[in-house]
């Protein structure tokens, strides 16, 4: 009997939000082998970036490489570019960029979780979710004037500055979403039919995770205490007193509620954020060209993206590499995919939450 | 599930979260949002630091035979970054950012022209630079 | 006339047999033809012109040969497990050896007719060369495309004619002792055409067979023991009419015997071994006749145990095998091992409802009797039509036959909806068990569950036939030999009608076949509106899916115009997707509850039995 | 029901399912804090869908498509016009068999696994449906919708469980969350009606507005002569799908069939069997 | 950034000399080219705490065959399939074909991209 | 009775995207939440094409998606539109004259109505597909074809086979 079946899924799916094409062998719906490609996206932007932009565009650039972490991409750049250019950056500046990064956080997770109930086929809880979401997009819109591409940070500090009246709307955003977190978080796990879906479901080990190099809320999920916020030292995350959150499950469950924990602390750091921000000028003049070589890493809502430029003196760079999350993720997709049912594909993808636009640049 | 069935229950009778036709038309743009990229030709000193800046290049300057510089922008390639504002000497006056959003078009020719019109500015500038050896 | 018919449905077959084989290889063909449309119009015959029970005596003779022929069997299965070195076979021969020995000893002649023709008889004589002249008339076709030689294929074909005799006679005898040689010949016949092949499965397959129906016999032996013991004539009609608890016991052991004929579980492997055999074999022995002797004997026997314990047991016991042999078709990949379970699932079907023996529940026997018999037939038939002309076995083979072979999977198709769907006989006969069953106790969850997964079943299977069409699929239908189409498509055409004819073919085929044994049955008809106690089948129901089903076809030919062809989606890319299908592992543990569940549901009859008899 | 209403309603049902859909959509939208599409907007679709250029991707396909509409339409006409409540049932999985066979006869590996998921989806909600026939039969002493609708205590008491149970199903026969395995638009996208478009589509969409006016029809059945709380404990159910669909996630089949099997099944076993004792 | 200056074939023994996965990650695998030949840098960074990144590096011909970590490490067959696809590294194992499709230029990272081979 | 009134109240989606950044993704996305709830307009995202009537892209279209662009496009019926979301649909954006890109989708199939924006705002979305329904209600049942479909169509009687339409886009591009 012919046991295998091929399950294709992609790269057009009602599941994906972007191109991404997986070949499943199955027994029965049952996962036993998967093939991917997920070069789909793949539009050039490092080559770009080293061959048209010239270094002081570049944050801008790298910022649609992905929409979801947008601004991951242009701090990365920017704070790589800052070490082998002339110029200083205001604390202000800096805590300013975490404020930015923080909300891009949350509402990454939010479309996260929202993606995950939608594809478990849990429409209420996806439109819950997003519209709770809508709270953070307003936010983002008033500290950067758009919703998606903030083009917040840039070399020397930020583009624009915050007033206090800025600051209070933001707070009183974050409240509102702070308020209903609770109860997001009961409809994600108080639940027979989700703790059904996905409990045990979608699970790596901690050796896995270790193994296959994984980073993000899947490594912490899993029980990995890594988080580039301590891990590194670009942005001043320690003078908030920060700490990562770690779950030990490593299944769908756990990811869904270590992303509803890291929002709450989100919020609470963007509280802190906002109340002891330091005074000063928010953008500074950036002199000369780059000349040398740097790099960066920090902690997307993906996980760690790393930024590595270089620069000869000249208006454009020799090289800029990006790696992304999704990317150092990729090996465990395929271990976690393994032994599942096709039926929680969706979910676990979405769990995940693959980027393939970070991923193919 | 109780809860979640309570307040699916609850949510009927609660108002929707949508916005009406009206509202949506009534709700101006968040204050500060980047919309729009406003020109004025009287103010513009033709620095073309605003061309320069743009990272996609959605800012043209042609030059005719006289060197007159005419400004071209295409919001369907401008990506909103406010870049060009920032780097014009005179913001607000010349080149300013709006707060309401660039409405859709049907026009299927914005793509072919803009094609056109990238060959164009450079070999106006060729051109020009020519004449004037 | 009845006798003289009679006389010829039973012994014709072997003579018209003798003809078939002896006859010059271009003759043979049409001598078959001939013989089927002799022996089925015989049938026909007898079945019109029947009005009451007719007995025939049969001249005194006649036992001595029937004990010769007993002794003959048995010292013949004996020799075959001594030269196949089978300990099971040879200690069973010995068995039935000594039991019929003792039997006979003990046998003390009765002055009654050996034979009796009742309308339940003729109506099955009507199955029996009916389908079975046309599978005779197939085997002809497909034996063609065997290895044999022309003269072992004729053979074959002549076996299969002369077996309709013995079931003929089967289905009419009184005496229990010609019954128990009847049987004997079944087995023996099971015997040499599962093992017709000669290769090291077939004769694995056939031993099996052997032993098992082997150890049928002796039930029976038993069960004319423990009549015998009492003193009682070795009669059905003498057997129907005493009331005490030992005619309980016999029947009990008769019925046990007759129950591993018809494969029942844990007796279900001989019936699966089946398939190595030609596929005529399945058709005509395993699925549309000779493991009727299940339910025609719990039938037979049913009046008797109304109301008994015993009874009880048996529809359970029906109940059972009915979910249990559709659970395990469902794991199954070879076409043909899945109708084998799906036969022996519906005939677990037919035993509980003739076990329960209201006269709703009859009807709704002798209606799945006759119509799965059909279907049944025309479904191995194709099955073998698949295997020979498209070389495809198992079901994964048949991904996408629909383009390759409309006409056959069209007749699947139609052999699936009528045991399955509405308005076909089979389903109608489902829907009578239903309403039946509903009246004593849960047998019906046992309905309900089984319908369901049968229905599961055999979409899948269907559905995997339909799974790859060709690129632009226009069905063009396919180049078969006549015997084939001919014999499927009259099988076909019969389930078709019948389907719309419904309501008058319950009523004046069933109902009166049914009458001397539950009398005062209240199905009746009103042009084709059917009307049961409990609800009626209103034509334009009848009319209205059968249409559905007809338009079906009919849609299938013709091709839409001016409709744009688009491929199927596949997310934007250009791949061909295969097509797919589960497959339901049954755990092995399960197989074997099942096996066992059934083995204690048998156990429990033939203790049963003997509690009865000493009781 | 029978008689001239029946017949009017079954000249009318897929006018009244259509609404029922609309109802359906616009409740759900308000459970989830939407402001919703407007009630006939069902019909929108209808007529969009008319006017598409139509498509197929082989001709029995679409004849399939069609075959299924005419073939629900077949079954509610059967339960209507208060017919054997049996033949209602195998008349329904008529119809369903030719979707089931549309499914499998395209070469799209999320057709098939839809007619597979729709397959077992009949296993999980049949047997009960069937239960149901047979309460019923246990009340009125007969098979028919008719006598059911004669019946002057209504069902409802006795059959208690073959409700709940038939509840449970319920979501596995309207392809509703939990139990929409069947459809799962994020997995198969869905399933069987995938490769369908425009007028074959409609076919499948109007069949789904009958299939809505099929199941709570039958639940119209549980108030016996007092079909005002038959309709009454239709709309209660009405309500409680649509709220379960709002409130849980999707299961997959082996969970499915597990659940429904086996919370149902026994439930209207240990029910049947009270009915039987009195 | 500080290098570790190694040559391609200790390069699997130095790995296994330091790495333990719970305490190091292996971020990626970089190549830079400087304009005779490419720099390629394998980037390990520690787990939970804030220390320097070593880097092992070396510097190769163009077309010198490179040792794979896949074995070793399996995440790190990504960024040798992407080095080999955008910068025509020849890592042990790896195919272009990841992002470019055949049409697109070859090896386009590199300062004069190579010509494609079909042509 | 007029059914092209219809097409506007109905439209079905189907979102493509041809290598954005998912900037504008998220924001479509975000149209189908409670605030901005496209399906009051009974607007539903079918995730299919054969069902769908509006083709949302977003992206500039790299390479490796454009077969599958046209491929979907090709398996919708008509009538249909294109509603090209974001910048970097309309001509390429950002990542305009990249080597993997085709620098926005009207190079390969004809768009309705173009939404500016990087990312389009739920209400730029919105209002482009309002435009594009104003176009939907005019048009035919003509056949639409990929631009780079060159040849012509394969029929048969009055029949057209929509698969070869799609086959031919990918013998030129390949
Ligand atoms: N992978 C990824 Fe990103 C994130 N978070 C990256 O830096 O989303 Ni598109
Ligand atoms: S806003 Fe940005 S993209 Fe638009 S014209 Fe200005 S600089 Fe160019
Ligand atoms: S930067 Fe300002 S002043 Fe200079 S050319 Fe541009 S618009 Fe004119
Ligand atoms: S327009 Fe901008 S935000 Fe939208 S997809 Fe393109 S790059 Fe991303």
């Amino acid at each position: 009997m012919i046991k295998q079946l091929h399950i294709p899924l992609g790269s057009q799916h009602a599941a994906l939000l972007e191109p991404l094409r997986l070949d499943f062998s199955t027994e029965n719906e049952r996962i036993v082998s998967v093939r991917s490609d997920m070069g789909y996206v793949h539009r050039g932007v490092e080559h770009a970036c080293m061959n048209r932009f010239d270094f002081k565009k570049v944050p801008f650039v790298v910022a649609r490489v992905c929409g979801l972490c947008a601004i991951t991409h242009s701090t990365a750049a920017v704070l790589a570019t800052e070490q082998i250019v002339e110029c200083m950056v205001s604390e202000r500046a800096q805590w300013l960029r975490m404020l930015a990064l923080e909300f891009d956080r949350i509402h990454s997770h939010m479309l996260c979780l929202a993606h995950v109930a939608e594809s478990s086929g849990y429409e209420a809880l996806f439109m819950h979710t997003m519209m709770e979401r809508e709270r953070v997009m307003e936010a983002q819109e008033i500290l950067s004037g758009n919703r998606v591409q903030f083009d917040y940070a840039t070399l020397g500090g930020v583009t624009r500055d915050m007033d206090s009246q800025c600051a209070q709307a933001l707070l009183a955003k974050v409240g509102a979403l702070k308020s209903v977190l609770s109860g997001l978080r009961d409809r994600f796990e108080a639940n027979w039919s989700t703790q059904m879906r996905f409990k045990g479901v979608g699970a790596i080990t901690l050796e896995e995770a270790y193994r296959l190099g994984t980073v993000g809320p899947i490594a912490r999920a899993a029980g990995v205490r890594t988080d580039i916020r301590i891990e590194s030292s670009h942005l001043p995350y320690r003078a908030l007193g920060f700490e990562p959150i770690v779950a030990l499950e490593g299944d769908l469950y756990a990811r869904n509620r270590l992303r509803l924990e890291e929002i709450a602390q989100s919020i609470e750091l963007i509280e802190r954020i906002l109340e002891g921000l330091p005074e000063g000028a928010h953008l500074s003049k950036v002199r000369g060209r780059p000349k040398g070589e740097a790099m960066a890493r920090i902690e997307a809502p993906r996980g760690e993206l790393f930024y590595y430029v270089r620069g000869n003196g000249g208006a454009i760079f020799e090289r800029l590499r990006i790696r992304t999350p999704t990317y150092a993720n990729l090996k465990a997709f395929e271990a976690i995919f393994l032994g599942q049912e096709y039926s929680s594909i969706p979910a676990i993808l979405a769990s995940l939450d693959p980027c393939m636009s970070c991923t193919a640049k | 599930m109780f809860k979640a069935l309570i307040e699916a229950l609850l949510n009927l009778f609660k108002k929707p979260d949508t916005l009406t036709p009206k509202e949506a038309a009534a709700r101006a743009p968040v204050s500060g949002s980047r919309g729009a990229i406003g020109y004025s030709e009287e103010a513009c000193i033709f620095c073309l630091k605003c061309e320069k800046a743009c990272p996609p290049a959605a800012i043209l300057f042609i030059r005719d035979a006289a060197g007159k510089e005419s400004y071209h922008h295409n919001p369907y390639l401008c990506i909103y970054c406010g870049e060009c504002v920032r780097a014009c000497p005179k913001p607000d006056e010349a080149l300013w950012q709006e707060e309401r959003p660039v409405l859709s078009s049907s026009d299927p020719a914005i793509s072919k022209r803009w094609f056109a019109m990238e060959k164009e500015a450079v070999a106006s500038k060729v051109r020009y630079k020519k004449a004037k050896r | 006339m009845i006798e003289n018919l009679t006389l010829f449905l039973i012994l014709g077959p072997a003579l018209l047999a003798l003809v078939v084989y002896g006859a010059p290889r271009r003759l043979y063909g049409p001598l078959v033809v001939l013989s089927s449309a002799l022996l089925f119009s015989a049938a026909l015959l007898a079945w019109l012109l029947h009005a009451q029970s007719v007995a025939i005596a049969l001249p005194a003779w006649t036992h001595a040969a029937i004990v010769l022929l007993d002794f003959a069997l048995i010292g013949y299965f004996l020799w075959v497990g001594v030269r196949q070195n089978h300990r099971l076979i040879v200690l069973l021969a010995l068995l039935q050896g000594a039991l019929l020995g003792w039997v006979l000893y003990a046998l003390s002649a009765a002055p009654l007719a050996e034979i009796v023709v009742d309308k339940l008889g003729a109506t099955l004589w009507l199955l029996v060369t009916g389908v079975g002249g046309l599978i005779a008339w197939y085997a002809v076709g497909y034996m063609r495309h065997e290895s044999d030689s022309p003269r072992r294929q004729q053979a074959f074909v002549a076996i299969l004619i002369a077996f309709l005799g013995v079931m003929n006679a089967l289905f009419v005898a009184d005496s229990i002792e010609l019954f128990f040689l009847l049987f004997e010949l079944t087995t023996l016949s099971s015997f040499i055409l599962i093992g017709w092949r000669r290769d090291a499965a077939s004769r694995l397959s056939s031993l099996q067979a052997l032993w098992m129906n082997q150890l049928g016999g002796v039930l029976l032996l038993l069960g004319m023991g423990v009549i015998i013991w009492q003193g009682a004539p070795l009669f059905f009609s003498a057997l129907l009419e005493s009331q005490s608890g030992w005619a309980l016991g016999a029947a009990a052991f008769l019925i046990a015997g007759a129950l591993i004929k018809g494969a029942q579980m844990p007796f279900d492997r001989w019936l699966l071994g089946a398939m190595v055999a030609p596929t005529p074999v399945s058709a005509i022995l395993h699925s549309s006749t000779m493991v009727k002797i299940a339910p025609f004997m719990v039938l037979k026997l049913g009046v008797l145990l109304h109301g008994t314990p015993l009874a009880v047991a048996v529809a359970y016991f029906g109940g059972f095998v009915f979910v249990a042999g559709a659970f395990v078709a469902l794991a199954r990949n070879h076409l043909k091992e899945i109708l084998a379970y799906s036969t022996i699932s519906l005939l677990g079907l037919m035993v509980m409802l003739s076990a329960v023996a209201t006269p709703l529940a009859l009807s709704a026997a002798l209606t799945l009797i006759l119509f799965h018999g059909v279907a049944k037939a025309m479904l191995f038939m194709e099955a073998g039509v698949l295997e020979k002309l498209h070389h495809a076995k198992s079901v994964d083979e048949m991904g996408g036959m629909l383009s390759r072979a409309p006409m056959s999977v069209f007749l699947v198709l139609l052999g699936f909806a009528s045991i399955t769907l509405p308005p076909f006989g089979a389903l109608v006969g489902k829907w009578v068990a239903i309403e039946a069953s509903a009246q004593s106790a849960f047998l019906f969850l046992f309905v309900a569950l089984g319908s369901v997964v049968i229905a599961l079943l055999y979409f899948k299977v269907a559905g995997y036939m339909l799974g790859k069409p060709g690129s632009q699929m226009g069905l063009t239908i396919e180049r078969i030999p006549r015997v084939f189409s001919v014999t499927t498509l009259l099988l076909g055409v019969t389930l078709a009608l019948s389907a719309i004819l419904i309501a008058p073919t319950l009523v004046y085929l069933i109902v009166p076949a049914i009458e001397p044994f539950a009398p005062g049955s209240e199905i009746a008809h009103k042009g084709l509106t059917l009307m049961l106690p409990s609800g009626d089948l209103p034509f334009w129901q009848i009319v209205g899916a059968w249409l559905l089903l007809l338009l079906l076809p009919l849609a299938g030919l013709k091709r839409m115009r001016r409709v744009d062809r688009v491929r199927e989606y596949s997310g934007g890319e250009r791949i061909e997707m295969q097509p797919v299908t589960f497959y339901f592992p049954t755990p092995r543990w399960i197989v074997r509850a099942m096996a066992i569940i059934g083995a204690i549901f048998f156990g429990l009859i033939v203790l049963l039995g003997g509690v009865l008899w000493v009781a | 029901m029978g008689g001239v209403v029946g017949w009017l309603l079954i000249l009318l049902a897929p006018l009244i399912g259509g609404v029922l859909y609309g109802m359906e959509r616009k409740l759900k939208a308000r459970m989830q804090r939407r402001a919703g599409p407007p009630l006939m907007q069902p019909f929108y679709d209808f007529f969009k869908l008319i006017d598409k250029r139509p498509m197929v991707v082989h001709s029995l396909h679409g004849y399939l498509g069609i075959l299924h509409f005419l073939g629900m339409w077949l079954a509610l006409a059967v339960l209507l016009s208060g017919g054997d409540l049996l033949m209602v049932i195998f008349m329904h999985l008529l119809a369903n068999s030719f979707l089931i066979v549309a499914a499998f006869s395209v070469r799209s590996v999320y057709s098939q696994l839809g007619g597979m998921r729709q397959l077992l989806a009949i296993l999980a909600y049949e047997p009960i449906f069937l239960l149901a026939g047979v309460g019923f039969y246990f009340l009125s002493g007969s098979f028919e919708a008719k006598a059911v609708f004669e019946l002057s205590s209504a069902p409802l008491w006795a059959m208690w469980g073959i409700v709940i149970a038939i509840i449970i199903v319920m979501p596995a026969k309207l392809k509703k969350s939990p139990f929409d395995m069947a459809e799962a638009h994020q997995e198969i996208i869905g399933g069987a009606e995938i490769e369908y478009s425009g007028l074959f589509y409609e076919a499948l969409y109007t069949a789904r507005w009958l299939e809505y006016l099929f199941a709570y029809a039958f639940i119209v059945l549980f108030g016996g002569a007092n079909w005002l709380l038959g309709l009454a404990l239709a709309a209660v159910v009405f309500l409680l799908v649509t709220l379960v669909d709002n409130a849980t996630t999707r299961l997959n089949w082996q969970q499915t069939v597990a659940i429904t099997l086996g919370l149902s099944l026994p439930l209207g076993a240990i029910n049947l069997l009270l009915i039987g004792i009195q | 950034m500080r290098r570790t200056e190694i040559t391609p074939d200790r390069l699997l023994g130095e790995v296994r000399a330091f790495y333990d996965p719970t305490r190091w990650r292996f971020l990626t695998v970089n190549a830079t080219d400087t304009g005779a030949e490419l720099l390629i840098d394998w980037i390990f960074v520690p787990i939970g705490r804030d220390e320097e990144p070593v880097i092992l590096s070396s510097c190769v011909a163009y077309q010198a065959p490179l040792p794979s970590l896949a074995a070793l490490i399996p995440a790190s067959a990504l960024g040798e399939a992407e080095m080999c696809d955008l910068l025509g590294v020849a890592f042990e194992g790896a195919k272009p074909g990841l992002f470019l499709e055949p049409d697109a230029p070859r090896a386009p990272l590199l300062k004069t991209p190579r010509e494609r081979d079909d042509d | 009775m007029r059914l092209e009134r219809f097409r506007k109240k109905s439209p079905w989606i189907l979102h493509y995207n041809a290598g954005s950044c998912n900037g504008c993704d998220i924001e479509i996305l975000a149209c189908l939440a409670p605030r901005y709830d496209v399906e009051r307009l009974g607007i539903l995202n079918r995730g299919n094409p054969k069902q769908a009537d509006i083709l949302l892209v977003t992206g500039p279209v790299t390479h490796r998606s454009r077969d599958r662009l046209v491929e979907l496009y090709t398996q919708m019926a008509e009538p249909k539109v294109v509603v090209a979301v974001g910048s970097c649909t309309c001509s390429g954006g950002i990542f305009r004259h990249m080597y993997h890109v085709g620098d926005g989708v009207d190079q390969f199939i004809p768009v309705d109505s173009y939404v500016a924006g990087c990312a389009a705002r739920p209400e730029q979305i919105i209002e482009g597909v309002a435009r594009a329904l104003e176009i939907l209600e005019h048009k035919s049942h003509e056949i639409e074809r990929p631009f780079q479909l060159r040849g012509p169509l394969y029929c048969s009687g009055e029949q057209t086979i929509r698969r070869q339409m799609a086959a031919k886009v990918s013998d030129e591009t390949n």
